[in-house]
């Protein structure tokens, strides 16, 4: 055990307007302490992000029956995708995630400066990720016509069922990249509420965490989604 | 789950501990402050896992398209899902710290991925076992769709600035091809479609997939051969 | 278009099964069927009646009497709930060996079935025999005229089905017998009828749209000579251009949106429709008194449904771009104009027909026989 | 380490003990405070409303239903008032009523009415109608609590359901829609009728799954996490049990209706074809992605009224429920299995391996809801049983939950599933489950605590009255089905042979017996409101914690934190609270047992 203070040693002041944030954090009345109140949120937390892996399970049950279906279609529409920007999107989404554990652990060390840096870090790796999904891959694919379903307008197709690949494609990344700007948005409303109100320390960080708790889930989706989309043959 | 053990009353409040009233164990939990190399190394093998699953999609290719071996497709999925697999525990324990919290919050998390396996398998079970009794049952009557009642906007408008709306005649992938046979003639196609596939030749040409509906009679054997392999297996 | 009798299937299985069907099922699977209906019947009752005759007793005995404490009593029995799982286990693994059983005898066909392909479209059932025959019989039934569907008495049959456009279900009750008919592949099941001169309803029963509920057939058992006769004689091709229409036109199902007779139905009725002007749903107006303007709306109303849309209609047709050929669109422009009093209608179409067989000798205009006509 | 503050402290709004029905100032003010009420018990009446509000909706959509199948629609000749005969359509009311022209007009009505019952029924009052009202206002009371984990979360799902209800009522307001509210594809996709009614009814049902998850994943936070002191998982009174069940399948199986209806949406708006065999999709995927969520569903709506029953029986006869672990874990073991049987909606579109498996699965399911009769049937047993309203109930549910049940052994069998699937009999079958169950026992959970809800008795003799209209309107209506399915009735037809035509005409008249039911008991809840004698907190003598606060409770619920000193049904042992045990005889001849233990 370390000596730096947990949720279970909350001491909420509320009186105190130069205390930060954290410290004038009062859990609400239903709750018996601090510790529960947080206890509490992350059990929710963890519910809703078992209902978000049940949302993809449906987009993963359609990728998986089709490609049971339609091997060669899927191997050929998997061929114009780029590996390296896949992989980039990866290695992006690895080190924002990377980040965020470290923001909440530097919260709970009470560390705002590299809190703050470690944000940042993240909400730049979201962007970036955002904006190789739309700029390199979908941009030039829609372009060239490699669209889903009946705005299919790829003549060089090799397999007829190519359209359902595509379809699958683009909902599996585009609901992705969807939780992608949500995470994004939650994670700024972290940073705001940090550097406006000193908001999360080593006794109150639930927001953080479970916003933190999102984004790697959205890091867990994207694990599967690269090589089943990428690296198929 | 020391998390929700009961206290068992006798009918009167004996049983109840004014300091515990839950007769709840806390164990301290959810509030263990990773340490920073832990991350790193973290970060490190999520990393080093992403280039390897890569490397080994790599390999694949070249053993099956140099080296001419043959490898079974389901080969492709193993190695790939279980380096995700792996990635994904990484991320679980340590960056989500699933290791140091509640086991509530894991036990949640178990649940929904077997949901998830139970709403695939027997999606699968299904799906992949139609030609069990009679063979006919398996395959799509026309590959890639039968096209009926399928119209788009072409994104040009009419005189009186209505969006033109084309109808779609069988299945898309090879609607999309006949209007580029008819435009810009099949020697352009057969030609894109050589560079497209260097190894092998593919059969061009809008018979592919003629609509094969409506005619009376044995309608299966009118499906190209090729229709019968992708289905089912 | 023959009225028939709808014949009442022999009721020996008793009152009991009486009330729940319209006498036996029609062959043997569909008799197991019923059996393990009755069966299941039968231990519901004995279930049901035990629990609902405790419960009213204890009700009635135990009713609260003022001041009266309830007496103390075991609030759980260990051997007795085990034996309340087990048991109805071990009946419901019963109930459920006898229903795969009977399943599988349904559903796969012995190896000398007569196949017939069953079409299922919104909103009619096409029955095409092995040689490519269509039946044309059709009969009322409800409020619309359906297909008749003839079957030999004794013989094997082997429905393959599939469907032009959303699911449909081929249910025939007597038989005790459906299946789900889908757009993208072809399911399958078999019956086979006993009894010439027994008819039977089919139904559609899975939701298909406006006319769901009248999408039926009529299967009419016949004896296998007889049978054999109809198909080899409906498979013939040949006739005059207006026959072959109404046959095309069968075949496509238009009969369950389009009248013949006037009635207005899901679609304008054919009844002196052709040369005369119909009005527009976008308020214009097809002019009358024109073969070039009709012969081309005929057909873009066929390929392009919703382009010329008929002012009081709702847009419900499917295009059949790529299921119709030429010559059947052909085919059914003559057959409109043969139901047509416009003098452009029968009339002329009469006229032209008399003077091509005159110039061509005795060939009629589609240059194939014109005896063995449907009708 | 914290302690419990001994009265409720004063961070949790006011200080006087008015209940939470008490109006904090003026009219306008008093609707606002209602509208931004955290209260769980306020939400819990808001959502009673609006539930109630879909239900007549809904209610009005079945009488039109059951109408317009009082005659199949003919073309008949008719002779005019000058003289000629001319053939006109005839029985075809809701044609003639909305102006339908021609048969596939008046038909279309009729679709689109039954899909608005059946989408409005289930989606926005049977799955819910138990959790979201009663639920809400009790489950906190019941462990003690001063009120859900997550306020705001409440009342956000409050506001989303209305949302949602909005999106509905506008698809309605804009034509409706006729594609069964199983929205099957590929009809739903691309060739129903209306193309944004389509969008915004399936849209209604996606953000209506949101509510359901909210409210569900809320719940099962509360359950952990806010029982009183003493309360230990097995001092949990049987509704919490059956609601906390509901709230796993809720938060497990909602996300996939989810995402099935938002590729139906992307279906209809940019046929994306992953479902629509006009571009390669499949639709007997869709058939899987929609009942893998809406079989577990099925549960959602029962399993609350399952817990409503128990609470009633054991009340009501003043005896511990017979087997209290079995009926628990009963609960549990129905949402387990629940979640592996959705093939046998499927039978007559699956391939055999995949029926016989799921058939096999479904009487599994079978077990431990007969297991649950079973027990109650058995609590009866030497109890003190008290004939009322909500006992009436819960009989009428054992009498009508049993049929329904056993009506599922048939269908669940193949054989006899491939004859019966998508005919009246599954009609009626699962208005035995659905109705006969979670409705009949909404109503009797509602009879049952109306005294606690809204603080006034309601006049027993018209309640009992409507009750038995009730029920024979209920069997008269629904019995007959049974019949008509195994005669040949497909369900979804706006028309029928003739020989169908006196079993309609039964069900009809059927129907309009259960109306006047509920308008009774609709009479016997305003005149309860208004002029009702005021209600003692503790009027049937039970044991839960509901019973210890006032009636109505007061805004926190309690006036000090409660501490469990008995378990849930111990009637053998325990004067209920608010009661004179001078009043109250317990039988001292035999040793007690102990409950549940």
């Amino acid at each position: 055990m370390t000596s730096i203070p947990t949720q279970h040693d909350h001491q909420p002041s509320p009186g105190d307007p130069s205390a930060p944030g954290w410290k004038r954090y009062v859990a609400a009345s239903h709750f018996r302490s601090a510790a529960d109140e947080f206890d509490a949120c992350k059990l929710g937390f963890w519910l809703f992000l078992a209902t978000e892996v049940l949302l993809f399970a449906g987009l993963f049950c359609a990728y998986a029956i089709f490609r049971m279906m339609y091997p060669e279609a899927f191997a050929a529409g998997s061929h114009s995708l780029d590996v390296k920007w896949g992989g980039l999107n990866t290695v992006v989404l690895l080190i924002s995630s990377y980040t965020v554990a470290s923001s909440i652990r530097c919260a709970m060390l009470d560390k705002r400066f590299w809190l703050h840096v470690n944000l940042i870090i993240t909400l730049v790796c979201a962007a970036a990720f955002v904006v190789i999904k739309f700029t390199f891959e979908y941009g030039p694919k829609w372009a060239e016509g490699k669209r889903p379903g009946v705005l299919f307008d790829y003549p060089l197709w090799s397999h007829p069922q190519e359209p359902i690949w595509w379809s699958v494609y683009y909902c599996a990344t585009g609901i992705h990249a969807l939780h992608v700007i949500i995470g994004a948005c939650l994670l700024a409303w972290c940073l705001y509420r940090s550097v406006r109100h000193k908001a999360y320390g080593p006794t109150h960080y639930t927001m953080l965490e479970n916003s933190g708790l999102y984004w790697h889930l959205v890091d867990l989706i994207w694990i599967f989604l690269f090589p089943l989309l990428y690296l198929i043959h | 789950m020391s998390h929700t053990k009961p206290t068992h009353h006798n009918g009167d409040a004996n049983g109840y501990d004014p300091d515990n009233p839950h007769g709840f164990t806390y164990v301290d939990h959810g509030h263990h402050i990773m340490s920073g190399r832990t991350l790193l190394l973290v970060l490190l093998a999520l990393l080093a896992f992403t280039g390897l699953t890569v490397g080994a999609a790599q390999v694949e290719t070249y053993m099956i398209e140099v080296m001419g071996w043959s490898i079974p497709h389901w080969a492709n999925v193993i190695i790939a899902m279980s380096i995700a697999t792996v990635k994904a525990i990484l991320v679980v324990t340590f960056f989500m710290a699933l290791k140091y919290d509640n086991p509530l919050n894991t036990i949640v998390f178990l649940f929904c991925l077997f949901a998830f396996a139970i709403f695939l398998s027997f999606t699968a079970l299904d799906l992949g076992n139609r030609h069990r009794v009679e063979a006919y049952r398996a395959p799509q009557i026309s590959a890639g769709g039968t096209g009926v009642n399928l119209t788009r906007k072409t994104g040009e408008v009419n005189e009186k600035g209505e969006p033109i709306v084309e109808n779609i005649v069988g299945p898309i992938a090879g609607y999309v091809r006949n209007v580029t046979i008819e435009e810009k003639g099949a020697d352009y196609v057969k030609k894109k479609l050589a560079e497209k596939h260097p190894h092998h030749e593919e059969p061009v040409g809008p018979s592919r997939s003629r609509p094969q509906r409506g005619l009376s009679g044995a309608l299966d054997e009118h499906a190209p051969a090729s229709d019968a392999a992708h289905g089912g297996h | 278009m023959t009225a028939y009798h709808f014949t009442t299937l022999a009721q020996d299985s008793g009152p009991v099964h009486g009330l729940f069907f319209r006498g036996d099922a029609a062959w043997d699977k569909g008799v197991a069927t019923d059996s393990l209906f009755m069966w299941t019947f039968w231990f519901s009752t004995f279930w049901f009646v035990l629990l609902m005759g405790l419960m009213v007793w204890w009700v009635i005995k135990y009713r609260r009497r003022p001041g009266v404490p309830a007496p103390r009593s075991a609030s759980h029995n260990a051997p007795l709930e085990v034996i309340w799982t087990v048991v109805p286990s071990l009946f419901l693994g019963y109930i459920f060996f006898r229903g795969f059983h009977a399943y599988i005898d349904k559903l796969v066909a012995p190896v000398d079935a007569i196949e017939i392909v069953v079409k299922g479209m919104k909103w009619n059932w096409t029955a095409t025999y092995p040689n490519g025959a269509i039946s044309p019989e059709t009969t009322p039934l409800g409020a619309s005229n359906v297909p008749v569907i003839v079957l030999p008495a004794g013989r094997a049959v082997r429905f393959k089905m599939y469907s032009d456009d959303v699911i449909h279900s081929f249910w025939i009750p007597d038989f005790r017998m459906k299946f789900d008919v889908f757009p993208n592949r072809y399911s399958s099941f078999w019956i086979q009828p006993m009894q010439a001169g027994e008819t039977h309803w089919v139904f559609c029963a899975e939701y298909c749209g406006d006319q769901h509920s009248e999408m039926a057939a009529v299967i009419l058992v016949v004896h296998e000579s007889e049978y054999n006769e109809l198909v080899a004689r409906w498979g013939a091709a040949g006739g005059t251009p207006q026959e072959m229409g109404e046959r095309a036109a069968r075949k496509h199902g238009c009969f369950a949106c389009h009248s013949i007779d006037g009635t207005r139905n899901v679609g304008p009725t054919w009844r002196n429709a052709y040369g005369n002007p119909v009005p527009l749903a976008d308020g214009s107006t097809i002019p009358g008194d024109d073969r070039t303007v009709w012969d081309n709306y005929i057909r873009e109303s066929i390929l392009v449904p919703g382009a010329k849309l008929h002012a009081g209609y709702p847009n419900q047709m499917n295009s059949f771009q790529g299921i119709i050929t030429e010559d059947e669109i052909l085919w059914i422009t003559a057959y409109l104009r043969s139901l047509s009093d416009h003098p452009l209608g029968a009339a002329a179409l009469e006229a032209e027909q008399a003077a091509e067989s005159e110039s061509e000798g005795d060939a009629p205009a589609n240059g194939e026989g014109a005896n063995g006509g449907p009708n | 380490m914290s302690t419990i503050p001994a009265t409720h402290d004063a961070a949790h709004g006011h200080h006087d003990e008015g209940s939470y029905l008490t109006p904090r100032g003026p009219f306008l003010s008093t609707v606002v405070a209602w509208a931004t009420t955290i209260d769980h018990k306020k939400i819990g009446v808001m959502y009673l409303v609006a539930v109630l509000t879909m239900f007549f909706l809904g209610g009005v959509a079945a009488m039109a239903v059951r109408a317009e199948l009082w005659t199949p629609n003919r073309y008949v000749e008719q002779v005019q008032p000058d003289g000629t005969t001319q053939t006109v359509l005839q029985g075809d009311l809701l044609g003639k009523l909305f102006k339908a022209d021609g048969l596939g007009a008046a038909n279309n009505i009729y679709n689109r009415v039954f899909t608005l019952h059946g989408a409005i029924m289930v989606f926005m009052v049977i799955v819910p109608g138990v959790p979201a009202s009663l639920g809400n206002f009790f489950l906190p009371i019941m462990l003690g609590a001063k009120d859900v984990a997550f306020p705001r979360l409440n009342l956000l799902s409050w506001y989303i359901y209305v949302t949602g209800s909005i999106f509905a009522v506008l698809s309605i307001i804009l034509g409706g829609v006729d594609t069964g509210w199983t929205f099957y594809t590929p009809y739903s996709s691309t060739h129903a009728a209306g193309h944004w009614n389509v969008v915004f009814m399936i849209l209604g049902a996606f953000i209506l799954g949101f509510s359901s998850i909210l409210t569900g994943l809320n719940f099962i936070v509360t359950t952990h996490k806010l029982r009183c002191p003493g309360m230990g998982w097995f001092d949990m009174p049987l509704f919490i049990w059956a609601i906390y069940s509901t709230s796993i399948i809720a938060v497990l199986a909602t996300p996939v209706i989810g995402i099935t209806l938002l590729l139906l949406i992307f279906e209809r708006l940019f046929h994306v074809g992953i479902f629509d065999p006009a571009m390669g999709g499949d639709p007997v995927l869709f058939q899987h992605f929609f009942w893998f969520y809406s079989h577990p569903v099925v549960y959602v709506m029962i399993l609350p009224g399952m817990g409503i029953i128990s609470e009633l029986i054991a009340v009501h006869c003043r005896k511990p429920i017979f087997g209290y672990r079995a009926v628990a874990f009963a609960s549990l073991g129905i949402a387990a299995v629940s979640f592996i049987v959705w093939g046998h909606h499927m039978f007559a579109s699956m391939g055999e391996l995949a029926s016989a498996v799921f058939s096999f699965l479904t009487f599994l399911v079978a077990i431990p809801t007969a297991v649950k009769v079973f027990n109650w049937i058995a609590t009866l047993y030497k109890g003190s049983i008290a004939i009322n309203t909500p006992m009436l109930y819960a009989m009428a549910f054992l009498f009508l939950f049993s049929i329904g049940g056993l009506t599922g052994l048939p269908l669940g069998a193949l054989a006899t599933d491939l004859h019966l699937h998508d005919s009246y009999f599954v009609v009626a079958h699962f208005h035995y489950v659905m109705m006969g169950g979670t409705i009949i026992a909404f109503v009797g959970g509602l009879h049952h605590w109306w005294p606690k809800m809204f603080g006034r008795m309601y006049n027993e003799k018209w309640a009992m009255l409507g009750c038995a209209l009730v029920f024979i309107g209920f069997n008269v209506t629904f019995f007959t089905q049974f019949f008509l399915g195994t005669q040949g009735m497909p369900r979804r037809y706006a028309s029928y042979v003739d020989e169908f035509q006196f079993l309609h005409q039964v069900s009809t008249v059927g129907s309009w017996f259960l109306l006047l039911g509920f308008l009774v008991h609709l009479g016997t809840f305003i005149h309860s409101l208004v002029a009702g004698p005021k209600a003692p907190p503790n009027p049937w003598g039970g044991l839960t914690l509901e019973w210890e606060t006032e009636s109505p409770p007061i805004e926190h619920n309690f006036h000090h934190e409660p501490i469990l000193k008995h378990g849930p049904y111990d009637y053998d042992t325990t004067v209920p609270p608010h009661y004179d045990p001078a009043d109250y005889p317990l039988d001292t001849s035999t040793p007690p047992h102990r409950s549940g233990h």
